[in-house]
């Protein structure tokens, strides 16, 4: 049990009890704020990963524009569904065991492959060349180029779709998100 | 600029015009003649540039230059096309430049261009009262496309290549001489024109498709100047009998000529086709179509005159060619003297010079029959301009004094010189030139070099005839010229007329310098006097072409006194006949001729016999044979028979497989997916989530199936 | 090992790092520990000595900017009113709002100040002194932002007061959308630098950024004084508008607490934008006396706190609308421009080997000039828009809205 | 150090909560955050392996931050959508929102 792995524990632990009372605290602005912690796990578990530029990448976009956003349509749409109304339609039974048997049966998996066993090493990278590499595969014509421009066209039609979707309240609101 | 780039570039400038007009300007009519001028104007100025070039190569005839692309594939070769500079076809662009330069210019003038519309006119007839022509812009067009054909056709290297252009030229020649379709007449003569020279084409097609059989080619480099093909074509004997395969291809080609160079017997489209405008007449019936089947013959030459050596006897084919030229010249003139309408004479006077250079290059005189072909181009269109410019100007008159008179009928002329002088000097120089007044003229020095040629060969009969053709063109050129413009006015119409705008007489002029000039560059060393001062230059340029030089015949004063007599005469009489006659009054000839005068007025009642002997019985066929037996009862009769066992065959097949059966069937499966629907319907809750978890239930099934027991 | 005066900083990483590894921990958990201890230090111990610095400071130059005296009955010139206050604050009572959902109202403040304390963790005080040189620095800042703009939602939703929850709303609003044009700019630095990491920046300015870049650096300066939210965009607490804005139910030391974050956060951006356009540490000598190098940093960093204030006590607070309008209609697309044509102007000068700094300043010359050309020939056509109108409320927003620009 | 297979049962959780969450949440908000759950899941799954994986080949995270971007379309698009539907039949819940059937 070295540090390394106390820490990940640490983080784990809070990514995943967070994420539970996303889906479980019957008041959504707290699921909000839940997820907002969940995020951060994530990104810390990433800092864990020596994967710094997408720790703060997930920072900036999940936590400073979706989870904000999505803070802003709960205070919204806060007059519906206030703890006192039910929060689970009545499928939930089936939703637990379908997530239960999804679960067991991964860990299942992973357990019982060897190569993913415990004991397997991360291999050593030098994190800032990669992140250089990053940058350059990204308007590399024979590399990630497609995929980039796809997702800026992607972006593009978001924006636009969410503007004209809800444009009579908040247009401007989630105009801003995909910056 | 290399000068088979040059030639590359010379036609394109009209087709772009045409494309362009049609497309986009042609609802402006400034922009479209704009574009069609400056269209033709670039051809004329690249068309000019390069003879500038061309003349200044040495024997430059031994080493023309060349360049072609692969067309089209066939087999081992491939039809090509590509473009031959050599001094027939420089020659050919000069003249055609300058004569299309010319009478795009005249158009401008001729449609009334800066009149305003005149809302009675409608479009199909031309205008009433001097309004702009209402299909200006289409007018322009479609003699854009016409000088891209001729320019093409002047320049291609290989037969097909100029069969196409000579096509084109042919649709040209039918939309514009139908270009006022209002008009029946103007309808019936598209067609008849289109109808007779297709005859002609279909023979030349036969021509080109043998001569591509023999050959395996049809570039004429390929073909006409290797000794041992023509050897072997001259040799071969043909599928007809008695003929060379040369002959016979020569024949077939020459037939083609007939046809567009309007040579008896298919000679009767063309005086029709002055229902066209007068510049489509000058343009297409005077300077450039129908000298596109001279054209067409000189350039096959070598092959027409296979087996022929300078001086030799001439060939089956050579003989029948001469005969047709010398007769339709005879022919033609005999016509012309009778006839009244200003533009019929010009085009019967057309025919004969054309037969003339028939009978020249039948009699072997090559470069007699190039030197006349330009300078005929130039001389008859400056007359059709001119009788256009006289139309025109008693046109007005007409307007002016509201007198119904045919505005196209000699006699109802008379004393224009006055009222158009610039109209009258050109045309005086343009008859003269016609009739080939001695020294002066171009025409002169041309058909002088002709007679020439066919006495020094000892073609007497030919001689004669077209000595006999020469007096009576002398004869009627007086004719016309006597009552057009002199004496006095005999219609107020006349009376009335004035001068045209200079769109259409400084055409008139640039072709009249030429009309008279360019006889200059031809006069022949052995003439006393004047030979010699300026060099042969025509013959020694032209001449170059064929593979053996054709010698400059020795001097003799008998031709050259006939010729000279034969003008001098023919233009004497005429004047004698004609310097007096009273408003109203019949033509002295139809005292003079009495019977034959009709019979030369009526055409030698060709156009009626060609009526009932083909005409007629064709529509008999039509109608009668094919339509009424063949296709009503035979052809019907079979199909309605299919028809109705058909159906009582699908009656049956209905009745008995398809209710029974296939409906069945098909309603069936539509109920039972009703009832089905019906059952199932209640699983679509329409909530997202519940179809998500199915969703996800099933697929992880399938999965772990894959994963388990599959694979 | 011995420590050498001239590289003080970087004897002592070392020596910890030393310290660390013989305790048996791997290299990353180390360096991982370091940068959190390091910017927690630097971060802790200057936000405490400048926050109660900065806090008088202010408020004196308030005051003579007002043509008052300001604080100076406590201690010399009144330099303890900050602990004054600071006492003052702990002593009130700590009132919690009915209704209010405590634990996201008690989160909020300290919320607030972390994302300030954190903006220091990347900031290069000195050759070798910085918290943690992330080498994606630049963006690091943008992400605490965001966590900044988190505590104001959350203060001003759990506070169950409709005052309080409007302004968090706007305040939202706005954050989020000077967020872009700020990002935006903060690019050119880095374009420029070809690093994001602060020192990596820092080391590229022999010349300063200020420089080659000036339209950036202002385009930067305005948002991110939004970020703060400053005058003239204090829309947070508009006190004529919504009565304190979010934090009207906070009392005692969590309204200070937001309260310092701000004076920190405005001489955060100081700091900022030392590092990014000034040049940071630099200066004649720096690189042979460290300690030099702080002493400049911390000079450029209180000018820039000045013309901070400068600009709070000389300019009037700006409607929201009109906020709004200025971001999307001039800044946005003038911080796009910016990239762009820096991004190609640079590849050029680099290819070409012009020299950098004077065309990329031609560059801004041009752009400025282009600018001014597109804002007469904007505001010609409102005008002519406008004249009709009985209630010219556009007109105005867009001429107030391109004024600042 | 860290098994690789802890990183995995742990990204395997943070799914099947978010699956939970998607499937049996009423309000549509949440069934979005749900969403963004298992997306995260996705993500450090993609990191995780690039790191134990090929960690000189930079594809894992480019792959990673296209998600991102998705990500960020579909919560603005999803909230979007969910704002008007909110307008115009004042709910969002997932159930209420059946209109799309026989």
């Amino acid at each position: 049990m070295t540090a390394m792995q106390a820490i990940f524990l640490l983080l784990g632990l809070i990514t995943f009890l967070s994420a539970v009372m996303v889906v479980v605290s019957p008041q959504l602005i707290h699921a909000g704020l839940w997820l907002v912690l969940t995020l951060a796990g994530v990104a810390g578990l990433f800092v864990l990963l020596e994967a710094p530029f997408l720790a703060v990448v997930q920072v900036v976009i999940y936590i400073g524009a979706i989870a904000i956003l999505i803070i802003f349509a709960i205070m919204l749409t806060r007059r519906m569904l206030r703890e006192d109304g039910r929060q689970y339609n009545n499928l939930w039974a089936g939703a637990v065991t379908v997530s239960l048997i999804l679960f067991a049966v991964l860990t299942f998996l992973v357990l019982q492959e060897p190569s993913l066993a415990a004991g397997s090493e991360p291999l050593q990278a030098e994190t800032s060349v990669l992140l250089q590499d990053l940058g350059r595969s990204m308007v590399d014509v024979d590399r990630f180029i497609i995929p980039f421009e796809v997702a800026s066209i992607l972006l593009l039609a978001a924006l636009i779709g969410a503007i004209y979707v809800a444009r009579p309240m908040m247009a401007s609101e989630e105009g801003d998100r995909e910056e | 600029m290399q000068l088979d780039l040059i030639a590359w570039l010379i036609p394109l400038p009209p087709i772009v015009a045409f494309g362009a007009i049609i497309l986009w300007a042609h609802r402006n009519n400034r922009l479209s003649h704009g574009i069609a001028i400056g269209g033709v104007a670039i051809s004329w100025g690249l068309a000019m540039l390069l003879f500038a070039r061309a003349i200044g190569i040495e024997n430059f005839g031994e080493h023309p230059v060349t360049s072609s692309i692969r067309w089209l594939p066939t087999g081992q070769s491939a039809l090509e096309f590509g473009v031959l500079v050599d001094p027939l076809s420089t020659i050919g662009l000069f003249f055609v430049a300058w004569t299309l330069l010319a009478i795009f210019v005249y158009s401008v003038g001729y449609h009334n261009f800066g009149h305003k519309t005149d809302p009675a006119d409608v479009k199909g007839l031309p205008p009433k009262a001097g309004g702009i022509e209402p299909m200006y812009a289409r007018f322009f067009a479609f003699i854009s496309l016409f000088a891209f054909g001729m320019l093409v056709l002047v320049l291609s290297d290989n037969l097909l290549l100029l069969f196409i252009g000579w096509e084109i030229m042919g649709l040209c020649s039918y939309l514009l001489i139908g270009f006022w379709y209002g008009r029946p007449s103007a309808r019936d003569a598209m067609i008849k024109a289109f109808m007779t020279t297709r005859v002609g084409d279909v023979f030349m097609l036969l021509g080109i498709v043998y001569l591509y059989s023999q050959t395996g080619t049809l570039s004429f480099r390929q073909i006409l100047y290797n000794e041992e093909v023509l050897n072997t074509l001259a040799s071969s004997p043909a599928v007809v009998g008695g003929l060379s395969a040369a002959g016979l291809i020569g024949l077939l080609l020459f037939v083609g000529t007939v046809g567009k160079s309007a040579q008896w017997p298919l000679h009767v489209w063309l005086p029709d086709a002055m229902e066209g405008p007068t510049p489509v007449s000058a343009l297409i019936h005077a300077a450039t179509m129908v000298s596109a089947g001279i054209f067409m013959i000189l350039r096959m030459f070598p092959l027409l005159t296979a087996g022929w050596h300078e001086g030799g006897p001439l060939t089956p084919t050579m003989m029948v060619i001469a005969g047709i030229g010398a007769f339709t010249a005879l022919f033609a003139a005999t016509i012309a003297v009778a006839q009244k309408d200003i533009k019929r004479v010009l085009a019967y006077s057309t025919i004969s010079q054309l037969g003339y250079m028939v009978a020249a290059v039948g009699i072997g005189a090559f470069v007699a029959a190039a030197f006349h072909l330009v300078t005929h181009a130039f001389f008859k269109a400056l007359l059709f301009l001119g009788s256009g410019s006289v139309i025109h100007g008693v046109e007005h008159g007409v307007h002016e004094t509201h007198e119904h008179v045919d505005s196209q009928d000699m006699f109802n002329m008379g004393g224009l010189r006055h009222k158009m002088p610039a109209t009258f000097w050109t045309f005086l120089l343009g008859g003269l030139a016609l009739s080939g007044f001695p020294i002066l003229t171009a025409g002169f020095w041309s058909k002088d070099e002709i007679l020439a040629d066919a006495f020094a060969h000892g073609h007497t009969l030919v001689f004669w005839v077209l000595a006999l053709a020469a007096l009576l063109t002398a004869f009627y050129t007086m004719r016309q010229i006597t009552l057009t413009f002199l004496g006095k006015p005999r219609t107020q119409a006349a009376g009335h007329a004035h001068e045209s705008t200079w769109t259409m007489t400084v055409p008139l002029v640039v072709l009249a310098v030429f009309a008279v000039g360019f006889g200059w560059v031809g006069i022949p060393e052995a003439f006393p006097g004047l030979g010699g001062i300026l060099p042969n230059w025509f013959h020694e340029f032209v001449g170059g072409v064929l593979p053996e030089h054709p010698a400059a015949i020795a001097f003799d004063p008998t031709p050259l006194l006939v010729s000279v007599g034969v003008a001098l005469g023919g233009l004497l009489l005429g004047w004698l006949t004609y310097r007096r006659v009273r408003a109203g009054a019949p033509d002295p000839l139809r005292r003079l001729l009495g019977p034959v005068y009709a019979v030369l007025e009526n055409k030698y009642y060709f156009d009626e016999f060609y009526n009932y002997a083909i005409v007629r019985p064709a529509y008999w066929v039509a109608e009668t044979f094919t339509y009424t037996f063949l296709d009503r009862r035979v052809i019907d009769g079979f199909l309605h028979a299919v028809g109705r066992t058909g159906l009582r065959v699908g009656a049956y097949l209905r009745s008995r497989f398809d209710l029974p059966v296939v409906n069945a069937f098909g309603d069936w499966v539509g109920e039972s997916t009703k009832a089905t629907g019906r059952e199932v319907r209640v699983i679509q809750s329409g909530r997202v989530q519940q179809y998500l978890l199915i969703g996800i239930v099933f697929t992880s099934l399938v999965i772990s199936y894959f994963l388990l027991v599959g694979a | 090992m011995e420590f050498d005066f001239n590289n003080p900083f970087g004897s002592i990483t070392r020596l910890l790092t030393d310290l660390l590894l013989g305790l048996g921990l791997d290299q990353p958990l180390v360096a991982f520990i370091l940068a959190v201890v390091g910017a927690g230090i630097l971060a802790g111990a200057t936000l405490t000595t400048a926050g109660v610095f900065n806090i008088w400071l202010e408020r004196k130059v308030g005051a003579r900017f007002q043509d008052r005296l300001g604080p100076n009955r406590v201690g010399p010139f009144g330099l303890f009113q900050g602990i004054a206050d600071a006492i003052k604050l702990v002593l009130k009572e700590d009132i919690t709002p009915l209704g209010a959902d405590k634990v996201v109202f008690n989160i909020a403040p300290l919320l607030a100040v972390m994302s300030v304390v954190g903006l220091w963790a990347v900031v290069p005080f000195a050759p070798q002194l910085i918290g943690a040189d992330l080498n994606v620095g630049v963006l690091y800042v943008v992400a605490i932002g965001g966590v900044g703009t988190l505590s104001v939602i959350m203060a001003g939703w759990s506070s169950n007061n409709k005052y309080a929850l409007l302004g968090a709303l706007r305040t939202v609003a706005m954050l989020i959308s000077f967020e872009i044009p700020m990002v935006l700019v903060l690019l050119v630095p880095t374009m420029l630098a070809g690093s994001m990491g602060m020192v990596a920046i820092v080391d590229g300015q022999d010349v300063w950024y200020l420089l080659m870049a000036p339209v950036a650096a202002l385009v930067f300066f305005i948002s991110s004084l939004a970020e703060v939210g400053r005058t003239p965009f204090d829309l947070i607490e508009a006190e004529s508008e919504i009565v304190a804005g979010y934090n009207i139910e906070y009392s005692g030391m969590k309204f200070g607490m937001f309260m310092v974050a701000e004076f920190f956060h405005s001489f955060t951006i100081g700091a900022l934008f030392t590092v990014l356009f000034l040049g940071g540490w630099r200066g004649p000598g720096s690189e042979t006396f460290p300690l030099l190098g702080l002493v400049y940093f911390i000079a450029k960093t209180f000018f820039m706190y000045f013309v901070v204030m400068w600009v709070r006590y000389t300019f009037p607070r700006v409607r929201i609308d009109q906020v709004m309008a200025l971001n999307w209609k001039f800044l946005t697309p003038l911080a796009l421009v910016i990239v762009m044509t820096t991004a190609v102007v640079d590849k050029l000068a680099l290819e070409q080997s012009l020299p950098r700094t004077p065309v990329h300043l031609a560059l801004n010359v041009a752009l400025v000039l282009l600018t001014i050309l597109a804002l007469q020939a904007y505001a010609r056509a409102l005008r002519r828009k406008v004249e009709g109108l009985p209630e010219p409320e556009a007109g105005e927003v867009a001429g107030a809205a391109i004024g600042p620009g | 150090m860290i098994p690789l297979s802890w990183y995995l049962i742990l990204t395997a959780a943070l799914f099947c909560v978010g699956l939970f969450g998607v499937l049996s949440r009423r309000n549509a908000v949440a069934i979005l955050m749900s969403i963004e759950l298992m997306l995260n899941a996705v993500i450090l799954n993609l990191i995780v392996f690039w790191r134990y994986g090929q960690p000189a080949d930079i594809s894992g995270q480019v792959f990673a931050l296209i998600v991102f971007a998705v990500a960020a379309s579909e919560a603005a698009v999803g909230l979007a959508l969910i704002l008007s539907i909110y307008r115009r039949r004042s709910t969002v819940a997932a159930d209420d929102i059946n209109m799309l059937k026989w």
